[in-house]
């Protein structure tokens, strides 16, 4: 058990923490905030693992995709954001609308 | 001549004319309509001048930055990809000149950048031989396609483009994952490089799982389907044309490749699992068309169904190889054109009536003859009827199961052809019949009549192209040399 | 160049084009419609002409293509093939001129005509079929082409009717498509081939190839009507009377008979079949199907429908000489499928005359008709003696023919059952005939229409009269050579018993 | 790496408690405000952790747009959303499905984080990735900063398409009206002379950023982010760009990156034959060019993001 190990396994939690929040909470915003502690698990892997090159430097590449991977979630992020904003301009609420509208 | 088309960089085009005609189109929104038609089209001719070089030269390889793998990123064009890429440009020229009349000008403005780049995700998507760079592509192609359902606006739009938009993310998400773990196991995303160093270990185990359920979720993969229907109904018409299309189609793709350079030996079961959810799809989606009062709906339900025939094919291929592979990729390129043509022909009966209600067609079999016949000719192959591109689709994958003894596969096609015939006749009995209540019709320009009917005979004389087609698709040997498959 | 293979694809071609450039016309332009409609079916009329010397003198006529990498779409114009050409080219003629009269002035005729001409196209594509996919694709465009038809009033009935037609026949279709894929993954071939294509199949697959000739049987059986699988038919009648006369007298239940004939003897081959053990039961449904429809039939008073139920029974004709398995049934059974077409169609025309003229639509109204409409009613007549198998109507040939066909091969209780449904067949026409011309007319007719001096339009009143003197020259000259009889005899000859 | 000092482990220990403990909160407390402020501490310890894991460029990055953005937005977000109607919108809990009250989901998740802790435990000890595949082309890179190397040269084609991820973010939103703030058009005069002193400050750090980036931790991201924090730092203020500008100079401002990027792309295609291939003799330079003009989109995208809505239609919707 190391370090790397400590965080990579807090990746995960985090991870799951985020999947189990965004499965059981209705409001919108909250079910972004999960999706973005899901993605900061998912880079916290990434780059924990990255350091076990044995050598001073850690593996860049890892860290350059998880670069990526944070402007991704922040375009992401703000585009959920603004649907949320119209969603409940529109329908007055911040959930989705129940499934039973599908098979309407 | 000859020798420069085989020399050109056709597969870079693909990508930086979209890329840079959604960015001048974004700058002057003046020039969006033309600019894009433009692009669209300059795009699909590169697809041609890319299938002429695999024809002549065989499969195509770029190394972007110049590094190659596994440093570098790397693009690989082979008859799979040509198959996906020759789809989207036929159904992208399509959809871009319906919208040119669809749109007004301020939806127009927001159409056209958006449309673009997402062509340029797909290109880059179906080109990538790397599984990271994948990852952007899928994360471009979701934000673009998002963005394209929520453009009609209203609750419904919204709603379901905020589902639509979660589930993407969250498909995204668990494949990042996976691609993590399979970069630490193995210290690599390219994929060749990963299939020559993959070894049986939890790390590839988790990462099937990963990378399949997420592929699967954006796939709409039954029971992962939920966010597709609303989704897709609520889009406009020519974005509705373009998701059910192409944009399931690409996620699809990525596991199919995947399947078949990674995990094909290590998927133990993991084939049949997705045969039985393939199964289940094709079953529920058809009953849920069917049982739809508004048509968008029963379209987009019947893209749940229509999805599910390609699951059926893994087991099949897994086992038999070509041939089934073979019948799957014909109905991924058939389904696209029919499935485009019916939203467009749809759209235009939403545009004619004011409404999409099933019941309340109003004998538009006589006042929009060549909607409904798009409508009729694109339901022939979905239900897979000779000669159509649906039919040999079929024929292949019941070829295949037949030959493996799989009585229950062969069963549900034939079922799922049923069923799509009673949901394709239920829309066409209605439209001979005279509404209860009659409303203005609003006319509906003749180019997108046209269009619809257009892309839908091509599906329909698809079947007649079946070999040319398959050699076309050979290249490269993406499903294994032949020699395995009979 | 050599042309032969160029000639099976006009025959097809000479009523697609039409059918496709009248989609494309004005609902208005009432006389170019007609022109390419009559032009098509004098090319098609000639080039089957031509194609019939050409065959009489051992000519081939065949085009491919390739479908897929060892499958081909294949159109051969053989000896039996050209018996169905014949039939339906020249019975789309004389439907096309009566449907130009009794369409005049109602709506859609545009897109009826284009149907129509899908139809016909199909319907020539299932003669000319030379291998099993072929069939295939043209049974499916059939069922396909004739939904519109079928619905094209438009009504809430039309469309119900429209369903139960596509509940049979797609259903049928994909019985057919799951026969011929398995016997394609057993055979590696599809190709028609007088006797069969069963030679290399080993004996371990026999019980597969059993359900195979069931599903291909139930398959074709669904458009032939054969029992229990004739719902379709008598609910379709719904449809115009000259969809009911072509398609539900010559086109749809003959595609489904001519397919059956094409399954048993040039799929399996009749000897390698009777092998198998599945010609008896064939014999017995289609032999039940010919009791059922004539016992049906008594009991329709709507006229269109007792003449439905009569095709029911007539059609199964067919399929009983093909079952019986010997030479001369089986000319029986060929020549029937043009003797049946001749005599039913002219039935067909005759009802949508008095529907037309009179507004009659049942038996009970048919009072002294053959007064108010004798030219009619005397091609009825005919027709009607035809069905019954009464000299020298073409009918009795192909009765003859049968019972002599069943004694030789030692099948005599087929005679009973041809004698019995012919007193059927007499039991629930002659009261028709009776009441037409012995009874006294009513004072007024349900809805009378008028034409001047002439009993009804010259455009209702050729084809039936045309129909109903082939239906008697075909007897009368069977004889002949190129008589429907004469030809059948050289099919037996070159195609089924092969020296 | 070997058995670490006890002080470490305690770091280390405690910011990953500190992780799980506010992420779990901020996930479950009741009240959708204090949720975001506590992810918003959630980003700055997720910094700290990317310190502690020797990715500073991550930490940067995280720093600015993590925390700094994202919460921005997401606060932006709630307060729309509260001076919108419906309290009943912000107190809405628990989502209206059967499950979200039974005990299922936690297995599941639980389940699954059990066998990812097993799997993450059984990948080797020790890998080197492609760190030495890095080290040797490091030289011909045209940097010195490894991370920057593979974002811009080695896996160059990446980030071009990440902006195309930035840019598509900033179309959804103005096709869709984006979202007015709602700022009182009298802000502080302490915000705003903070402001005012603030913005050269921060542009000189974008340019150290981007400039050190070549070499040291930072590059066009985390500068773009600076620049994007400046330009909503006005927003709040309430500084409005002149309608003139919002057109074609903000437009230009937004593709700059892109452009110049695919230009690069398409000449060293027709150059080199490949796309992106930098000659080594010129990586540097095309490098810089490249992030500079990435820095200044990314961060007017970021600010425009902020900004929400369409400058021409956000007029409208007030």
């Amino acid at each position: 058990m190391t370090a790397i190990h400590l965080y990579a396994l807090a990746g995960v939690g985090l991870f799951t923490l985020g999947l189990h929040a965004l499965i059981v909470h209705a409001h919108l915003l909250r079910k972004i905030l999960a999706v973005n502690v899901m993605g900061s698990g998912v880079f916290l892997l990434l780059v924990a693992l990255a350091r076990r090159t044995g050598e001073a430097l850690p593996d860049a590449v890892p860290q350059a995709m998880v670069l990526t991977g944070i402007v991704v979630a922040i375009a992401a992020t703000a585009l959920a954001l603004v649907l949320i904003l119209q969603l409940a301009a529109e329908t007055g609420r911040a959930t989705l609308p129940d499934d039973r509208r599908e098979s309407r | 001549m000859a020798a420069l088309v085989e020399s050109l960089p056709w597969a870079a085009l693909l990508i930086l004319l979209p890329l840079g005609g959604g960015l001048i189109c974004f700058l002057l929104p003046g020039m969006a309509r033309l600019l894009g038609l433009l692009t669209v089209f300059a795009a699909a001719l590169s697809v041609v001048g890319l299938g002429w070089q695999l024809h002549t030269v065989g499969v195509y390889r770029h190394l972007p930055g110049g590094w190659g793998a596994p440093l570098g990123i790397e693009w690989h064009a082979d008859g799979l990809s040509l198959l996906m890429l020759a789809a989207t440009a036929l159904v992208g020229i399509a959809v871009s000149v319906y919208a040119t009349a669809y749109f007004e000008r301020q939806q127009a403005v927001r159409f056209w950048p958006l449309w673009l780049l997402l062509l340029a995700a797909l290109n880059a998507l179906f080109l990538s031989a790397d599984i990271f760079n994948l990852y952007v592509t899928l994360e471009m192609m979701g934000l673009a396609s998002v963005a394209l359902a929520a453009l009609a606006g209203g609750g419904d739009a919204l709603g379901s483009a905020m589902r639509y938009l979660l589930a993407t993310l969250l498909g995204s998400l668990l494949y990042l994952l996976g691609v993590a773990l399979l970069y630490h196991g193995f210290g690599s995303v390219d994929i060749a490089t990963l299939a020559a160093r993959l070894t049986p270990s939890p790390a590839v185990w988790a990462a099937l799982g990963l990378i399949t359920a997420g592929l699967a979720l954006k796939t709409a993969l039954f029971p992962l389907h939920f966010w597709l229907p609303p989704a897709h109904a609520a889009a406009p018409a020519p974005v509705s044309a373009l998701l059910s299309a192409l944009v399931v189609k690409a996620s699809f793709y990525i596991l199919l490749r995947l399947w078949l350079e990674l995990f094909g030996d290590h998927a133990a079961g993991v084939d049949a699992l997705l045969a039985v959810l393939g199964a289940l799809a094709v079953l529920w989606g058809s009953v849920q068309a069917l049982r739809q009062s508004r048509l968008k709906l029963l379209v987009a339900y019947s893209t749940v169904a229509q999805i599910g025939y390609l699951f059926l094919a893994f087991p099949l291929g897994m086992a038999a190889g070509v041939v089934a592979w073979n019948g799957m990729a014909f109905l991924v390129l058939s389904h696209a054109l029919a499935k485009a043509a019916m939203f467009l022909s749809a759209g235009n009966l939403l545009r004619f009536g004011g409404h999409d209600r099933i019941a309340d067609l109003d004998r538009v079999a006589q006042r929009l003859p060549l909607t409904t016949a798009a409508f009729a000719v694109a339901g022939v192959s979905i239900m897979g009827l000779p000669p159509s591109g649906g039919f040999i689709g079929k024929w292949l994958l019941l070829q295949a199961a037949l030959a493996q003894g799989r009585w229950d596969l062969a069963a549900i096609m034939l079922l799922g052809g049923l069923l799509a015939a009673a949901y394709v006749f239920k829309v066409l009995g209605h439209a001979f019949t005279q509404a209860p209540v009659a409303h203005a019709p609003r006319a509906v320009p003749a180019g997108m009549e046209w269009t619809a009917l257009l892309l839908a005979l091509a599906a329909l004389l698809l079947g007649f192209f079946a070999a040319p087609v398959l050699s076309l698709i050979g290249i490269g040997d993406a499903f294994g040399s032949p020699a395995v498959g009979s | 160049m050599n042309w032969d293979p160029w000639i099976p694809v006009l025959v097809v071609a000479s009523s697609l084009l039409p059918g496709l450039i009248i989609f494309g016309l004005a609902e208005q332009r009432v006389r170019l419609r007609t022109v390419l409609n009559l032009a098509g079916s004098v090319v098609k009329l000639a080039l089957v002409a031509w194609m019939l010397w050409g065959v009489y003198n051992g000519h081939h006529y065949e085009a491919r293509i390739t479908l897929l990498p060892d499958l081909e779409l294949v159109l051969r114009a053989g000896p039996l093939a050209l018996l169905f050409v014949a039939l339906s080219s020249l019975l789309w003629m004389v439907t096309t001129v009566y449907a130009i009269g009794y369409l005049e002035g109602s709506p859609h005729r545009g897109r009826f005509f284009g149907f129509f001409s899908l139809c016909v196209t199909a319907t020539v594509g299932v003669a000319l079929a030379g291998n099993l996919i072929t069939f295939l694709l043209f049974y499916e465009l059939l069922t396909l082409a004739t939904y519109p038809l079928i619905v094209h009033r438009g009504t809430e009935v039309a469309r119900r009717a429209g369903h139960t037609y596509l509940a049979y026949t797609i259903f049928g279709g994909v019985l057919l498509l799951l026969g011929t894929v398995w016997l394609y993954s057993l055979t590696g071939t599809l190709e028609f081939t007088p006797r069969g294509f069963m030679a290399g199949v080993d004996a371990a697959q026999r019980p597969a190839l059993v359900i195979i000739f069931a599903l291909l049987i139930a398959g074709l059986g669904v458009k032939a009507a054969l029992v229990p699988l004739h719902g379709w038919l008598p609910q379709a009648m719904v449809a115009p009377a000259p969809v009911s006369a072509l398609l539900h007298a010559v086109a749809v239940v003959k595609a489904g008979a001519f397919g059956i004939v094409r399954v048993v003897y040039d799929v399996f081959g009749v000897e390698f079949a009777a092998g198998l053990g599945v010609m008896a039961p064939l014999a017995v449904v289609a032999a039940f199907t010919v009791i059922y429809g004539s016992l049906r039939a008594l009991y329709q008073d709507d006229l269109k429908r007792r003449l439905a139920f009569s095709t029911v029974s007539q059609v199964s004709y067919i399929t009983l000489g093909v079952a019986i398995a010997g030479p001369i049934a089986t000319i029986g059974g060929v020549v029937h499928l043009v003797h049946q077409g001749l005599m039913k169609i002219t039935l067909f025309f005759c009802a949508g005359n008095l529907a037309e003229t009179l507004g009659i639509h049942k038996v009970s109204e048919m009072n002294g008709v053959g007064r108010r409409m004798p030219w009619t009613m005397a091609a009825f007549t005919v027709g009607a003696f035809g069905m019954i198998g009464a000299p020298p109507v073409a009918g009795f040939i192909s009765k003859w023919y049968l019972g002599q066909g069943a004694l030789q091969a030692g099948q005599d209780w087929v005679v009973l059952v041809l004698a019995g449904s012919s007193l059927l067949n007499a039991a629930y026409f002659l009261p028709i005939l009776h009441a037409a011309w012995f009874r006294a007319p009513p004072e007024r007719w349900p809805e009378e229409r008028d034409f001047g001096r002439k009993e009804t339009a010259w455009a209702l009143l050729l084809p039936p009269l045309l129909t109903a003197a082939i239906a008697l020259g075909v007897g009368l000259l069977a004889s002949l050579p190129f008589s429907p009889l004469a030809w059948a005899e050289l099919i037996a000859a070159r195609e089924f018993y092969l020296p | 790496m070997a058995a670490l000092s006890s002080l470490a482990w305690l770091i280390d220990g405690l910011l990953v408690v500190g992780l799980l403990w506010l992420a779990w909160r901020a996930l479950s407390c009741r009240d959708l405000f204090t949720a975001i402020v506590l992810f918003i501490a959630f980003g700055l310890l997720m910094a700290l952790a990317w310190v502690r894991l020797e990715a500073p460029d991550i930490a940067l990055a995280e720093a600015a747009i993590g925390a700094g953005l994202t919460g921005a937005l997401l606060l932006a977000a709630l307060a729309r959303l509260q001076s919108a109607d419906a309290d009943e919108v912000i107190t809405e809990r628990g989502a209206g499905r059967w499950w979200s009250t039974s005990p299922l989901p936690w297995l599941a998740v639980s389940a699954i984080a059990v066998g990812m802790g097993y799997v993450v435990m059984s990948l080797p000890a020790a890998a080197p990735g492609l760190s030495h595949e890095v080290a040797t082309h490091l030289a011909a890179s045209g940097v010195g900063n490894p991370v920057t190397a593979v974002l811009l040269n080695f896996r160059g084609y990446d980030t071009l398409l990440e902006l195309m991820v930035l840019l598509l973010a900033l179309l959804g939103v103005w096709s869709l009206g984006g979202m007015p703030l709602h700022i009182d058009t009298h802000p502080s005069p302490v915000l705003d002379t903070l402001s005012r002193q603030l913005l050269p400050v921060l542009i000189l750090v974008a340019a150290y950023l981007l400039w050190a980036g070549a070499d040291a931790p930072g590059g066009a991201f985390q500068a773009g982010a600076v620049l994007g924090a400046a330009g909503v730092l006005l927003l709040l203020a309430g500084w409005r760009l002149r309608t003139g500008l919002t057109r074609l100079p903000l437009r230009l401002a937004l593709i700059v990156g892109p452009v110049t990027f695919v230009i690069v792309a398409a000449v060293t295609l027709l150059v080199e034959g490949q796309l992106l291939a930098f000659p080594t003799e010129h990586a540097g330079l095309l490098i810089l060019i490249v992030e500079t003009a990435a820095m200044l989109s990314i961060g007017a995208t970021l600010a425009a993001l902020f900004m929400g809505g369409h400058p021409d239609n956000q007029q409208v919707h007030r």
